[in-house]
C-alpha cells in the first residue's frame, strides 16, 4: 500500500491533493471536456483503457495499473465513465466562456432525473454543497449506468461529485433514547441455541477442541453442521491458548451436508433393487 | 508428566475411567489414565449409550443390573452433580421371528427370576407404549421399564471428575507407544510424552485393545469392527422406550435434547479400525426405521458417523490378567456393549487388581477360554 | 448408481466455467446446485465487474451468470444441468450422494469438481440473534433475487467488498444505510466502491463495532463503539443508532464440508478465509481426480473463482483422456490471467496465502 | 400488504409475478411467484418466524441460502422447513415453530 493511500483507506475519500497530476493544465482545460479518473489504488481492472478509442488512458503493462489520462488526446467523450465498474470517472467541462462549467457523473439511482431539474450538487462525502441545474442526461441503456450532467460554478467542478433528488429531510438515525440491556451473551450456535459464555466456560474447564466442546454443549450437532459456531469456537480457542488458528484441528464434518429425509434416503435403496 | 505411577490405565473411555473410578474409590493411590485423544473420543462418545437388563444369558443379566443400578444412583455415587441424562424409558424389544417369540419367553422367564421385572407383551400392547410402531411387523415384544439411556459425554465427564477429585491423573493427547518389559517383567508404558513406570497396567483401549496387547507381547482374542449409527433433527418428546429388534436390526431411541438417534449391525463392515461411514447405512437404516416406524419417515438425518466394537467370538467381554505377563490387564471385547457395562466392569476389574473377590463371579469371562474351547453360550440378543 | 464421467458440484462462476472448459473438448459434464436456478451468488451482483474482458470486467454479475450459462449449449460434450440438486456426501468407494428433487442419487464420477463457494462468516455480539441480524448474502438474496427490501433503515458491519456493495445495492433498492462499520483500522473494500457510498452520504466507520442489537423480538437500535488498539471498546464511545437491519458482512468461509469428507489434505489459511484443500497448479486436491475451484479453493474476487474454474475444468477433462491442441496453451494462458488477477498490492495477502496452498502464484 | 417490494429499480427488472395466497398463523397472505416462504413472509412484513426451542429466543432467517437454519418453520404441518429455500405455494399452511416441532 503506498502511503499517500492510507487516508483514503480510513475514509474511502479522497481530498484535492489526490487529484494532483490527475488534472490537465490550465490551457487544456479550456480546449474542451476532459475525464478526472479518482482511481487511486491499483486493483485488476482495466475496461477504461480498453474502451478509449483516442488511447488517451496511458497503456497498462500490468492489468493492475493506476488510469492516467493523456489529455491532449482525450476527448471528453465519456466512454470510459460508462464502463468504469468503480464509477470513478467524471466528465468535467470548463471550455465554455462565463462562469458555469458541467460536470458529468455517473449515476445508478432512481429516480433519474430530467433535463431543467434542479438538484442537490454534493461533494466526495456527501454533504450537500448546493442546488445545480441538470443540463444533460443520458440514459444507461443496455449498461445501466446513467450519466447526468450538471452545471455547476467553475470554482466547483473538483468539489462536486454527486448528486440527489432533492427530497425531505431523511430522518437521523441517532437516538437519544437510553437503554440498560440485560447484557444476554452472544449467540454462538444458532441451531443449538449455546451462547459465547458457555463456551469459555468449557475452554476454561480444558476442553481443547471444536470436537470436545461440540460432544459437551452441543455447538455445532445442529442441523447446519456447524457452518456459523466453527469459526468463532476457533477463535476463541486460539484466543485462549495463545497461538494462532493453524494450530487447531478443524473438528470433523459428517455426512450428510444438508439434512435429509428417511423416506428419501429409503426410496434411494428401493430404486437400486428396481435397476438392478 | 509423573513418571510413576501404581496403576496406569490405557484408555480413556468410560471403561478405563470406570476402573479409575473403583480403584480410587478403593483406596489405591497414583492411578493414571493415559487417552491418546480425548476423553470419550473411541466408542464411548460414538455408541448409543443405552442401558438394558433384558438378556439372554444369566451372566449378562446380573452384569448389565448391576450398572443398571449403579447409574440410578451415579450422583450419589460420584459425589458431583453432573447430570448424566439417565432416562429411564424402558428397552421395547421386538420380536421379528417365531424363532425370537419362543427365545423371549425364555428370557422374560429368566429375567424375572433374578429380579428383573421385564414383561412379554403381544404387538397390541406394545403399540400403546409406542403409538408409532407399526405393530404389524412385529410378533411379540418385551418391556423393562428400569431400562434406558444415558448422554454419553456426560456421563464420562461425571466418571472424570469423580475420579480426579479421588485423586486420579488423568492424561488426555497422551498416546501409550510401547509397553515396557524388563526380560518378562511388566514394568511400565512408553508415551509420546514420556515413560511411566507402573506395575499394574490395565489395557482399557475398546476398539484398539488388540494393538495394545501387541505391544505387551501376549495375545488377546479380539477384533474391531466398524459400526455406524446416524441421528436426526431434534422433534418435540414422542418416543420414551428404547426400541430394538434383534432379528428386525435396529435400535433406536429418542435421546432428551429430541433427535432421535439409531444403529444396525451388518456382517460386511470392515475390521481394520476405519472409522468411515458408508452410504449405504444411510439407505438400509433408513429403510429399517421407516418400516417400523413410517411416521419418523419426514424426520431429517443430520449426521451420520461410526465407531468401533470390540468383538469377541462369544460376543462376551474378557476380563482378565494376561495368563503370560502378570501385572498387565484386560478389560476388553465388549462387543457393543462396553458403555452399558462400564459400571461392573470398573468393579469386577478393580476388585481383579486388588486381588478381592468381587459381587459377581466373572471367572468364566477369562481371555482362555477362546483357547480352550470354553466359549460361552452366545448371546442372542445383540444388534 | 450413475456412473459419469464429470461431475461439477456448485453451478457458480467456478462451476459453470469448468464446464464449459471440460465440455468444449467433449466430455459429458453433469453439474449439480443446491440453488433453484444456476449462477450462484453471481445471481444476486448488480455491479460491473472489475477485471478484464475475459473475465466479463464492466459487465454485471447477474448479465454473466446468463453469459456462463448460455454458452453451455451447443457444445461437443453434452452438459446437464440439475438445480435444487444438493450433494450431501462424498464416501471412500467414490461415491458421491446427493439429494435431487426429492430423491436421494448416487453418483460414481470418474472425476469431481468442487465448487460450492462459501458460508458467510458470523459475529459474536449481544442481540446476534435477533431478527433483523441478517448476512450480507441474504439481504443481497432478499433484495435483488426476490425484490423485498430488507427493511428501512442498515447498519452494515464490514467494509470489505461485499459490505460496500452490499450497501450500494441498499442504497439503490431505496433503503437508507446508517453506517458502515468495520474493527479494522482501514476500508478492507476497494477504494472505489468506499468512494461512492461516501458520495451518497453514508459514513464509514473503521475501528468501530457493533457491541448490541435490540428491539421488541426485531432490531430496533443497535449500539455502537470506537475501538482502542487493543481492539477493546473506548468509554464514552457508544452511540445508539435506530436501524431495523444489521447487516453482517465480515466475511466469507470456504464451504468445504464436502472435502472434509472426502479426507483431502485441508490447511488453515486466515488469508484465504479459513480451512482450504491444498491443491496443485491444476486445482485439484490431494485425492487423485478431485478438483476444486472458486471460493472454496480460498476466499477471492469471482473473476478469479471463473478462471480457476476453467483450469479445474481443462484438467479434469486432460485426466479424462480429453484435451485439445490449444488445452495447454489455454490453461498456460489461465494461470497467466491468475497472476495478473493477483498480482496488485492489495492482494499480497492473497498471494501469500495461495502460496501456503500450494497454488501456482 | 407489499409495502416492502422493489417495484422500480435502477438496474433489475422485477417481473410483475402472479399472487400465491398462503396462509401464516392463521392469517390470509399474497406472496408472488418466484416466491420462496422466506421473502414472501419479509415482504408481508413478517420478521419473526418462530422461537428457539432452548433459549426461548425469537429467529428470523439469516443467510437466506440453506445454510444456517435459522428459519425452521412448520409447512404444512411438518416442522423444521427452512423457508429460506422452500418454494411458496399456492394453499401453504406455514406456521410459526416455537418448539422443537411435532411430527405431522
Amino acid at each position: 500500500m503506498k502511503k499517500d493511500l492510507l487516508h483514503i483507506k480510513r475514509e474511502g475519500l479522497a481530498t484535492a491533493d489526490d487529484l494532483r497530476g490527475r488534472l490537465p493544465d490550465e490551457s487544456t482545460k479550456k480546449e474542451g471536456p476532459y475525464a478526472v479518473i479518482e482511481c487511486f489504488e491499483e486493483i485488476p481492472c482495466n475496461p477504461c483503457v480498453v474502451s478509449c478509442r483516442f488511447d488517451a488512458i496511458l497503456p497498462f503493462e500490468d492489468i493492475n495499473d493506476l488510469p492516467y489520462v493523456d489529455f491532449s488526446k482525450c476527448t471528453g467523450c465519456a466512454v470510459c465513465a460508462r464502463v468504469c465498474p468503480g464509477l470513478a470517472i467524471f466528465i468535467v467541462d470548463e471550455s465554455m466562456q462565463g462562469e458555469m462549467g458541467t460536470i458529468m457523473l455517473p449515476y445508478e439511482y432512481l429516480p433519474l432525473p430530467e433535463k431543467g431539474e434542479q438538484v442537490m450538487a454534493r461533494s466526495r462525502d456527501g454533504s450537500e454543497l448546493f442546488p445545480a441545474t441538470v443540463v444533460r442526461v443520458l440514459k444507461g441503456g443496455k449498461g445501466k449506468t446513467a450519466l447526468v450532467s450538471l452545471e455547476v460554478p467553475k470554482e466547483s467542478l473538483q468539489e462536486v461529485r454527486a448528486f440527489s433528488v432533492i427530497e425531505d429531510e431523511s430522518p437521523a438515525f441517532h437516538s437519544s433514547e437510553t437503554y440498560d440491556p440485560d447484557y444476554e451473551s452472544p449467540v454462538v450456535c444458532r441451531c443449538e441455541g449455546v451462547d459465547l459464555n458457555e463456551i469459555r466456560d468449557l475452554i476454561a474447564r480444558g476442553y481443547k477442541s471444536v470436537d470436545e466442546i461440540k460432544h459437551r454443549s452441543r455447538a455445532g450437532m445442529g442441523p447446519c453442521q456447524g457452518r456459523s459456531c466453527r469459526q468463532i469456537i476457533l477463535n476463541e480457542l486460539a484466543r485462549d491458548a495463545g497461538v494462532s488458528l493453524d494450530e487447531f484441528e478443524g473438528g470433523s464434518f459428517r455426512p450428510p451436508a444438508s439434512p435429509i429425509s428417511m423416506d428419501i434416503l429409503a426410496k434411494g435403496g428401493e430404486e437400486d433393487a428396481e435397476n438392478s | 508428566m509423573q513418571k510413576t505411577a501404581d496403576v496406569a490405565i490405557i484408555g480413556g473411555g468410560i471403561s478405563g475411567l470406570s476402573i479409575a473410578f473403583n480403584l480410587a474409590q478403593a483406596g489405591v493411590k497414583n492411578i493414571v489414565v493415559l487417552e491418546k485423544n480425548f476423553l470419550g473420543n473411541g466408542a464411548t462418545g460414538r455408541c448409543g449409550a443405552g442401558i438394558r437388563m433384558q438378556w439372554g444369558t444369566e451372566l449378562n443379566c446380573l452384569l448389565s443390573k448391576y450398572s443398571c443400578e449403579f447409574f440410578e444412583q451415579a450422583q450419589e455415587l460420584f459425589h458431583n452433580n453432573i447430570d448424566i441424562e439417565f432416562e429411564q424409558g424402558g428397552y421395547l424389544i421386538g420380536a421379528g421371528t417365531d424363532e425370537e417369540v419362543e427365545q423371549f419367553k425364555r428370557n422374560v422367564k429368566l429375567q424375572n427370576d433374578l429380579g428383573i421385572e421385564s414383561v412379554f407383551l403381544s404387538p397390541e400392547e406394545a403399540g400403546e407404549i409406542m403409538p408409532h410402531l407399526d405393530i404389524t411387523k412385529i410378533k411379540a415384544a418385551t418391556f423393562c421399564h428400569r431400562d434406558g439411556h444415558l448422554n454419553p459425554f456426560r456421563t464420562t465427564e461425571a466418571y472424570s471428575e469423580a475420579a480426579r477429585s479421588l485423586g486420579v491423573s488423568i492424561y488426555e493427547y497422551t498416546e501409550v507407544q510401547d509397553i515396557l518389559l524388563d526380560g518378562d517383567k511388566l514394568k511400565g508404558v512408553r508415551t509420546d510424552k514420556g515413560d511411566i513406570s507402573a506395575p499394574l497396567v490395565v489395557n482399557a483401549a475398546g476398539g484398539y485393545s488388540k494393538l495394545i496387547a501387541d505391544m505387551a507381547g501376549v495375545d488377546l482374542p479380539v477384533y474391531s469392527q466398524r459400526h455406524q449409527i446416524m441421528v436426526t433433527e431434534p422433534v418435540e418428546a414422542m418416543q420414551d422406550p428404547m426400541f430394538m429388534g434383534f432379528s428386525l436390526n435396529i435400535y433406536i431411541q429418542q435421546v432428551p435434547h429430541g433427535s432421535f438417534i439409531m444403529g444396525r449391525s451388518d456382517d460386511s463392515e470392515p475390521t481394520d479400525l476405519r472409522l468411515t461411514s458408508s452410504w449405504q447405512f444411510l439407505e438400509k437404516m433408513s429403510e429399517t426405521c421407516t418400516t417400523l416406524m413410517p411416521r419418523l419417515g419426514q424426520l431429517k438425518v443430520v449426521r451420520q458417523w461410526a465407531g468401533l466394537y470390540n468383538m469377541t467370538a462369544d460376543a462376551q467381554p474378557i476380563y482378565d490378567e494376561a495368563p503370560e505377563l502378570p501385572g498387565f490387564y484386560h478389560a476388553a471385547g465388549f462387543s457393543g456393549h462396553g458403555f452399558m457395562l462400564a459400571p461392573v466392569t470398573g468393579h469386577v476389574m478393580s476388585r481383579k487388581i486388588m486381588g478381592e473377590k468381587a459381587d459377581i463371579d466373572v471367572s468364566c469371562l477369562n481371555v482362555s477360554r477362546f483357547k480352550d474351547g470354553g466359549l460361552l453360550p452366545t448371546e442372542s440378543s445383540v444388534v | 448408481m450413475i456412473s459419469i464421467p464429470l461431475l461439477i458440484v456448485g453451478a457458480g462462476p467456478a462451476g459453470l466455467c469448468a464446464a464449459y472448459r471440460a465440455a468444449e473438448v467433449g466430455v459429458d459434464v453433469l453439474i449439480l446446485d443446491r440453488a433453484q436456478k444456476p449462477g450462484g451468488q453471481l445471481v444476486k451482483q448488480t455491479h460491473k465487474f472489475f477485471g478484464s474482458e475475459k473475465q466479463f470486467a464492466s459487465t454485471r454479475g447477474i448479465e454473466i451468470a446468463d453469459i456462463l450459462f448460455k454458452r453451455l449449449e451447443d457444445l461437443p460434450g453434452r452438459v446437464e444441468l440439475l438445480t435444487d440438486a444438493t450433494v450431501i456426501g462424498f464416501y471412500e468407494d467414490g461415491v458421491v450422494t446427493a439429494e435431487v428433487q426429492g430423491k436421494f442419487m448416487k453418483y460414481r464420477p470418474e472425476a469431481c469438481i468442487v465448487a460450492t463457494g462459501a458460508s458467510e462468516k458470523t459475529l459474536a455480539f449481544t442481540g446476534n440473534d435477533l431478527p433483523g441480524v441478517y448476512g450480507a448474502g441474504a439481504v443481497q438474496t432478499l433484495m435483488n433475487e426476490y425484490g423485498v427490501r430488507p427493511g428501512n433503515r442498515v447498519l452494515m458491519i464490514g467494509a470489505g467488498n461485499i459490505g460496500l456493495i452490499v450497501s450500494y445495492q441498499l442504497l439503490q433498492a431505496g433503503v437508507q444505510v446508517a453506517a458502515i462499520l468495520d474493527a479494522a483500522d482501514e476500508i478492507g473494500g476497494y477504494l472505489v466502491h468506499a468512494s461512492k457510498i461516501r458520495r451518497a452520504g453514508v459514513p464509514i466507520l473503521t475501528r468501530h463495532t457493533v457491541g448490541l442489537a435490540y428491539g421488541d423480538e426485531k432490531v430496533e437500535h443497535a449500539i455502537i463503539h470506537a475501538l482502542d488498539d487493543e481492539w477493546n471498546k473506548i468509554p464514552g464511545s457508544e452511540q445508539q443508532l435506530d436501524v431495523d437491519v444489521i447487516c453482517v458482512a465480515v466475511g466469507l468461509s470456504p464451504l468445504a464440508d464436502l472435502l472434509w469428507q472426502a479426507a483431502v489434505d485441508m490447511k488453515y489459511i486466515g488469508a484465504l478465509g479459513g480451512y482450504v484443500p491444498l491443491r496443485n497448479s491444476d486445482m485439484m486436491t490431494s485425492v487423485a481426480g478431485l478438483y476444486i475451484a472458486g471460493d472454496v479453493a480460498g476466499i477471492e474476487e469471482a473473476s478469479s473463482a471463473m478462471v480457476e474454474g476453467e483450469i479445474a475444468g481443462i484438467s479434469a477433462a486432460g485426466r479424462l483422456g480429453f484435451s485439445s491442441e490449444e488445452s495447454h496453451l489455454l490453461k498456460k494462458d489461465c494461470l497467466q490471467q491468475l497472476r495478473q488477477l493477483r498480482a496488485g498490492p492489495g492482494s499480497e495477502k492473497i498471494r501469500t496465502g495461495m502460496a501456503l496452498a500450494g497454488a501456482y502464484v | 400488504m407489499n409495502s416492502n417490494r422493489i417495484l422500480e429499480h435502477p438496474i433489475l427488472e422485477f417481473s410483475e409475478g402472479s399472487d400465491i395466497p398462503f396462509s401464516f398463523d392463521g392469517k390470509e397472505l399474497v406472496g408472488k411467484s418466484g416466491d420462496t416462504i422466506a421473502s414472501a413472509l419479509h415482504a408481508a412484513g413478517v420478521r419473526v418466524l418462530g422461537h428457539h426451542f432452548k433459549t426461548g429466543h425469537a429467529r428470523g432467517f439469516y443467510c437466506a441460502i440453506g445454510n444456517c437454519s435459522s428459519c425452521l418453520m412448520i409447512v404444512n404441518g411438518v416442522p423444521n422447513v427452512r423457508v429460506c429455500v422452500e418454494p411458496l405455494k399456492a394453499g401453504m399452511v406455514v406456521n410459526s415453530q416455537n418448539d422443537r416441532g411435532v411430527l405431522p
